[in-house]
């Protein structure tokens, strides 16, 4: 190949670099490993981190069954190491699925349109919020500080320099946004106040209200979820403007915090404003029925400086094993799933002392009596168990609570042990 | 005549609501060991949904054929040649497969105590360490979920930093040949765009830079190798002319595959960058996705990099979430991590040297493919190709046959079309990147077939025109798709469809 | 018109050889912890060997490719309907490769210890119960490798037995519907085989059984349901006539997909039997095999069970060797054990009534078919049929169309074709055992390309003699291969290839 | 469907089968369990086993590291779930990468033809010597006690009633087979002796000498191996009439003993003699290249009670592992992880006593300095360590004997305690 082009060595290929940007050191990273000491490797990091331990994490992350068949299919050369299907003729595995894909996503929160997936649940937020401004061409938001932390601290740094003042919305002693702090802050500024429910306290909000408050006001209501499986019992924001959310739960493994699959849901009538890919249907040369990307005039690569959103690459692949999640628990299976969640956590709840008193899917705010949490959780761990979340970290005057999940992952007996910590 | 591929059956099959019965579904749960709770009860029955209309309802089985007999309507890596501009399609380890599926790893919680997450962290200090080296900089975030991602963090911080210095300035300015996400990046930072028209060499034109360089500027963002495959070679000039007016330079790392063990931005002067590891580091697209892009920084920017970030307290790792002058979270929790184990395979299984190599393999590829096309095809531009090279279509559209048609039929020969029409800057452009993981049998029946087409639009440009021939799905009709969008399955499309 | 399949593009590959180039190599070795040794010192230089002459040198990635391509021209049931009559082609659940790689269990070694394997005998003794419940019988051997295998491990049993009474006798009884592998088996333990005719019912005819069956006779081999998909009404008069003259019923129990939990062979008079795990319990058959044969016992014949066998001894699991009157062993250590814990898992996912549902609707599919095609094709027997349905292209062959070109024909349809031209009874026959796990879609889709088949024939018979058409390999010539026959590939035939 | 059938249930469809052979009772079978419970079960029994111990045990069944590629081509369900390939025109994966596997086992071994696969190694063994039968039309079997004993049991049960006497050979005192006793024992009456090589003590025996000695008296010989890895770097029998053998250690977990994969490969002149499946080359309709299964006539299905075996389905997966494997490592890798092999081997038995003294390649057999084998093991075992095989059980006369195995996966530390329980 070297003679073809004329050169010696490869070395040859590179000599025309200006001799004051080649690096012509060594490159500080060990020798090559085998395959048998890099998996021996990662063995080891793995003992490393908590194996065999009950675990009552919740918060955004959630711990349920992945069947097997999902890996069969997303490990399928033809999927996993295929690009975006910008070539149609030949990507219709990909791009069918994504329409299969945009199709569930509808169905599931009661929106017209949904994308082809985002990065995640959280940086599907601040895309939600945008759009709202482009379409309302106003430019505040409001957030409920139930919406997950962590969540609103990314809408904090994408709405920084793009001229989008945001406020947070307060929380009555029940867990849920409070009304009255809404209605004195929504105003004819507000673009869209965010939401999410069922909240980081796992309640569920009062969609149908606020959307009339909020809507009556000319602003788009925005309700974001955390916990995909609760669609499959819990009413969804069908009166919502714009639905954002992560699909995690749906078969995506923690993998200590991503990679997930975000998406954004809307109405028909913004799906020009909508961000992402979208996956159309169409026909081919012959009629037939076929599938191709489509308005892509809303993307960076055709609209540049003006496009919706700068993002390219998305979940694919993760979006894919939501996919096969959602086709194999089906219409009845998701909703006996979100049951037994339901079921999990109320056991649990019971025998816990509660926070707040609102309805709430697989989560819930426990407080204390007596004890602190860290005395609780660490005397857990003793046990094997990982106790709930700490909520100092993210509600100063929520020190004394703790955010628990139960899954249809959670044993019996290690949620005794958990009343029992309690000392219940 | 074409050997390389010939014609088989492939299955049809239905969408997955049009092959739904009732009561049908594909998986059983276990035993439920607490009491049943009525939701109705427990909720409220205004919070209990009706059924999931036209949720599928099919079996393990459907699942498993109807996903296989998708999954064979694609191309993919695993099959042949994906010669994508600017996409870096090279082999996927199947061990980063199963290295991320480890147990430990794969269902470690993100809000698990860190004391029980030190393989995690490790992993991540060992990741960030690696990419610091190869790019010659001081500190790597991995928090960014993409590349773009990767762009609007690095940009954050550059404005953090000329903010901190007194003045956020106005414009990013954009080299012509810059791939869309960066114009659009900088928007989101709030700055406005100012494009700079590239030089006849495809390179960013000194003269031009140096006239637009202002007191507004608040940076360059140029992509290195260009997206012409070419090697900015006053790269060093470049980035003085920015330093001196108390501009910052960001590096768009998409084509960093050129340059690892070669060359290091941090030693040339960027500022920062960030890095593909869906491109560079062989983690799998996807068909569209996961990616991440880690974003490396000079020491200047460190104060302002996403949090949180890892500290060494004794012999063990901690997040430290006091960072004052951060620009915060750009997404929830640490970043892409099952994408950050396979990129530390990588890197792992190459060594220092064995990713220098791959680096010279790569541009050995792509000149290889350059020297034997360009007696057929137009190469944009004289100057050296690096990991890629970029043709116009000037000379086939002289026969009314544009790259978008040559790509088609490049289908029925049995290969993937290189990048259509990108970048902007090149009429017609056909951006091709092999990478270094192709053997030469490949690309010599790459090369062979790309002269066949030349030939064919000679004899017969219809025939190209009107490709591809031999794939179950013909040429697809985009215009319609845009003109009225059908983007979800309705049982009414579904009526429609039969009708047809 | 055919709409279950169209056609696309697939790849070609060359074989390995012509693949090779010198020095490639897919994998990388550990590094040495200890001194390297000179091989020719320390065995001798006569006994190191030269380089393996023209042996592969491929990469890693052109490994993944061949083989990915390779896979690309094969049908699978994972793609559809594979309506192989007696190969029981049902769903394989992936749960169950799954389990047969948990590490604990696929890296255990035979001779670890019996104390650091209890999870592994545990196993085997789940199963020898289930398989001992659904047959009826008293006890199982998992040591045989396929179904053949367990035919060998039952005769030589019955012989063992019969010694024990005096005499091992000289004939085995072979009804002409049987399979190859039973008169081959009998073969193999010394018995001379004498085929019985099959009643116009395609049944035992119990007359004819009653005069041959002699003190010369150790004993019969009966398929039940037999190979035309019919339960054999009289089996417990034939096992009558057999045990009154001091002789053994064999049962194959390749049909057992048709019996599971609606009769027990145990319970009408079987004294041994075997069971194909690869049909019957699901395991997959990948492409010819792994399979495993499990044996089960009447009373009478455990102490002839080959060893080791399992003892209870405290509260552990232990292999015992001290077996005087068994036959010895058939194969090296236990079994297929991997293929054990495949069947083991199916049997777990189902439970007694799954099983028992299983074969209903595997009964059910079975007649669906022949009732929709019995007005198209000739029925072989008109007796009721189980799990399959044969028929035989008496009126296809007045067309000159046989049971073979209606196979290739089916292909095109994009089907698997039926088992053909077995059993011998049936004039060109059509073997089609769909299997409970298939839709009534696809089952559907499966009659309408029979029928349009048979329509076919009376149009455009040469359509059909000539299939398939659709295929990337066309017919294959199967007579010049077994006349010159070239089974492993050489430079030389590489070359002579080149010259075609 | 039931109604097309004119049923108006399924036990309609069985209703006639005769009340004295229904069973009208419920299988003493658990109800159907969950995925979840069922990959849970396995985890406890794969707990119930050796996990984290270092391994010394080979005699048959070695300790390889198996490249993640393997798996991957084996899970794709266009191999795992297809049947034998009988329709050649949708059968072609199968078929080509069968011929290149029977490609790759002659160029290994050294012979003109070899099979589709065998049930394993030890089963091979019996259809090795009912071959040799049917080509020499004698009757007698000579088998050297070196030949692993299990498969040696295998013969013996195989042809007992076929009139086929078997004889062992005995072995010298170093550990190879007694070439007196063979010329002793060889007359015009045998049709084939068989040999192992490397033997079952891990010892390479005299193939070429052994074959003047059998040949010139119109015996054939097979010899076997259990440890293919060795073909890597050990001279193949070349001079041998049959070998059989196993290719467990080509990718194939070790399973607890099985599915493995057996080959049987001879000379072009014996093909029809052959047992089992083969794969031929052929063109199709249109003269281009295809592959078929060929030379039927020798077996079961068309021959029946003169076939050459009554072998049907086979072990084609594992084949498909073991062709994966090879092609991986390929004409060096495989060399160099022989070599690998012989050195770890030979450091681990330049410390302990060696019973034998012939060269061995990567087995050998321990004496004993005072200690008992049992004694060491369970020292050993104390250690995580599981020592090399007790030979008593096999070998009377050897009682306080160990077979010892080392690959590229035993550990230099393992091995110095090895030699410390030694007290060497
Ligand atoms: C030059 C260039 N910059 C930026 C990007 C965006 O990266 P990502 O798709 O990971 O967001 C790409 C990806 O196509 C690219 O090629
Ligand atoms: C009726 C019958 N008997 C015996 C066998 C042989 O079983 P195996 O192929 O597992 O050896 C088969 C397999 O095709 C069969 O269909």
């Amino acid at each position: 190949m070297l003679a073809a082009i004329g050169a010696k060595t490869e070395e040859d290929l590179i000599a025309y670099l200006p001799a004051d940007v080649r690096f012509d050191k060594r490159l500080a990273i060990e020798d090559g490993k085998s395959e048998y000491d890099i998996v021996d490797y990662f063995k080891q990091r793995s003992t490393e981190n908590a194996i065999g331990y009950a675990s009552f994490l919740g918060a955004g992350v959630y711990n349920h069954y992945r069947p097997v068949v999902v890996d069969t299919v997303v490990s399928r050369g033809e999927f996993l190491t295929s690009y975006t299907p910008y070539q149609a003729e030949i990507s219709q595995g990909t791009l069918t699925s994504i329409f299969e894909f945009q199709t569930m996503v509808c169905q599931l929160t009661g929106m017209e349109v949904a994308n082809a997936s985002m990065y995640d649940g959280s940086s599907a937020v601040p895309e939600a919020a945008m759009m709202a401004v482009r379409v309302t061409r106003r430019d505040k938001i409001l957030i409920a500080r139930t919406v997950h932390p962590e969540y609103r601290e990314v809408l904090a740094t994408y709405t920084k320099h793009q001229g989008i003042p945001v406020e947070e919305l307060a929380y009555g002693k029940n867990g849920r946004l409070d009304l009255d702090d809404l209605k004195k802050k929504l105003d004819s500024s507000v673009a869209a106040i965010i939401l999410q429910s069922p909240n980081f306290f796992g309640i569920l909000e009062q969609v149908p209200e606020i959307s009339h408050i909020v809507q009556s006001k000319g602003a788009l209501l925005v309700v974001v979820f955390t916990e995909a499986v609760a669609l499959g019992l819990i009413e969804p924001p069908r009166d919502a403007d714009i639905v954002v959310g992560e699909l995690q739960s749906f078969a995506i493994s923690p993998s200590y915090g991503g990679p997930y699959a975000g998406i954004i849901a809307t109405r028909e009538k913004y799906i020009r404003q909508i961000p992402g890919r979208l996956v159309g249907e169409t026909t081919d040369a012959q009629g037939r029925r076929a599938f191709c990307l489509t308005l892509a005039t809303r993307e960076q690569h055709i609209r540049r400086e003006k496009a919706t959103s700068n993002i390219c690459t998305n979940q694919a692949l993760l979006a894919l094993m939501a996919t096969v999640f959602m086709t194999l628990y089906g219409k009845e299976g998701l909703r006996e799933l979100a049951e037994q969640n339901l079921a999990k956590a109320h056991y649990l709840a019971d025998k816990l002392p509660l926070q707040f008193d609102a309805p709430f899917f697989n989560e819930f705010v426990a407080g204390t009596n007596g004890k602190s949490p860290q005395a609780i959780n660490s005397a857990l761990l003793e046990k094997k168990i990982v106790g709930g979340l700490e909520l100092g970290r993210f509600y100063p005057e929520l020190k004394n609570c703790t955010l628990w999940c139960a899954t249809e992952m959670n044993k019996r007996q290690d949620m005794d042990m958990v009343a029992e910590a309690f000392g219940k | 005549m074409i050997e390389k591929v010939s014609r088989h059956i492939v299955q049809e099959e239905p969408l997955l609501f049009e092959l739904s019965s009732p009561g049908k579904r594909g998986y059983q749960l276990p035993e439920l060991d607490v009491p049943a709770v009525d939701a109705k009860a427990v909720v409220g029955s205004e919070n209990v949904r009706n059924e999931i209309e036209d949720f599928p309802e099919v079996s393990e089985f459907e699942t498993v054929r109807h996903f296989t007999r998708l999954s064979t309507w694609n191309y993919a890596i695993d099959l042949g040649l994906y010669p994508l501009g600017s996409c870096t399609m090279k082999y996927n380890p199947r061990v980063n497969e199963l290295v991320a599926r480890t147990e430990g790893l794969a269902w470690a919680h993100p809000y698990q105590p860190d004391s029980l997450s030190q393989g995690c962290l490790e992993t991540i200090y060992a990741l960030e360490r690696a990419l610091a080296e190869i790019t010659g900089m001081d500190a790597v975030t991995l928090q960014p979920a993409a590349g773009a991602h990767g762009e609007f963090t690095g940009i954050l911080m550059m404005r953090a930093l000329l903010e901190k210095r007194g003045n956020p300035r106005k414009k990013i300015l954009v080299p012509d040949s810059a791939h869309g996400t960066n114009p659009a990046t900088a928007m989101m930072v709030g700055y406005s765009v100012e494009n700079i028209k590239s030089n006849e060499r495809g390179m960013v034109d000194v003269d031009v830079l140096s006239r637009v360089m202002t007191e507004d500027v608040a940076g360059l963002m140029i992509t290195n190798p260009n997206t012409v495959g070419v090697f900015e070679e006053n790269i060093r000039k470049i980035c003085g002319i920015l330093h001196d007016k108390g501009g910052l330079i960001y590096m768009d790392g998409a084509n960093m595959n050129a340059l690892v063990g070669i060359a290091r931005p941090g030693d040339f002067g960027v500022d920062v960058m960030h890095l593909n590891l869906h491109k560079t580091f062989s983690t799998p697209h996807g068909g569209g996705g996961p990616g991440s892009g880690a974003v490396a920084v000079a020491k200047v920017l460190t104060p302002f990099l996403p949090g949180p970030r890892l500290n060494r307290e004794g012999d063990a790792w901690h997040w430290n979430y006091d960072l004052p002058d951060s620009i915060g979270r750009v997404r929830a929790y640490y970043g892409n991590f099952g994408v950050l184990v396979r990129a530390l395979a990588y890197i792992m299984a190459h060594g220092g040297n064995g990713l220098r190599q791959a680096t010279l393999d790569a541009v050995l590829n792509a000149n290889y493919l350059r020297v034997l096309l360009e007696p057929y095809y137009e190469i944009a531009y004289k100057a050296p190709s690096m990991h890629e090279a970029v043709f116009s279509d000037d000379r086939q559209a002289k026969k009314g046959v544009r790259t978008g048609d040559i790509a088609k039929r490049l289908i029925d020969y049995g290969f993937h079309p290189y990048t259509v029409s990108f970048p902007l800057i090149v009429r017609g452009a056909l951006m091709i990147e092999p990478t270094e993981t192709e053997s030469k049998r490949e690309l010599d029946l790459f090369v062979d077939a790309m002269i066949s087409i030349a030939q064919e639009i000679d004899e017969s440009p219809e025939l190209v025109v009107n490709a591809p021939h031999s794939t179950r799905t013909l040429r697809v009709d985009e215009v319609t798709a845009a003109r009225k969008p059908i983007v979800r399955w309705t049982p009414k499309t579904a009526a429609s469809q039969a009708a047809d």
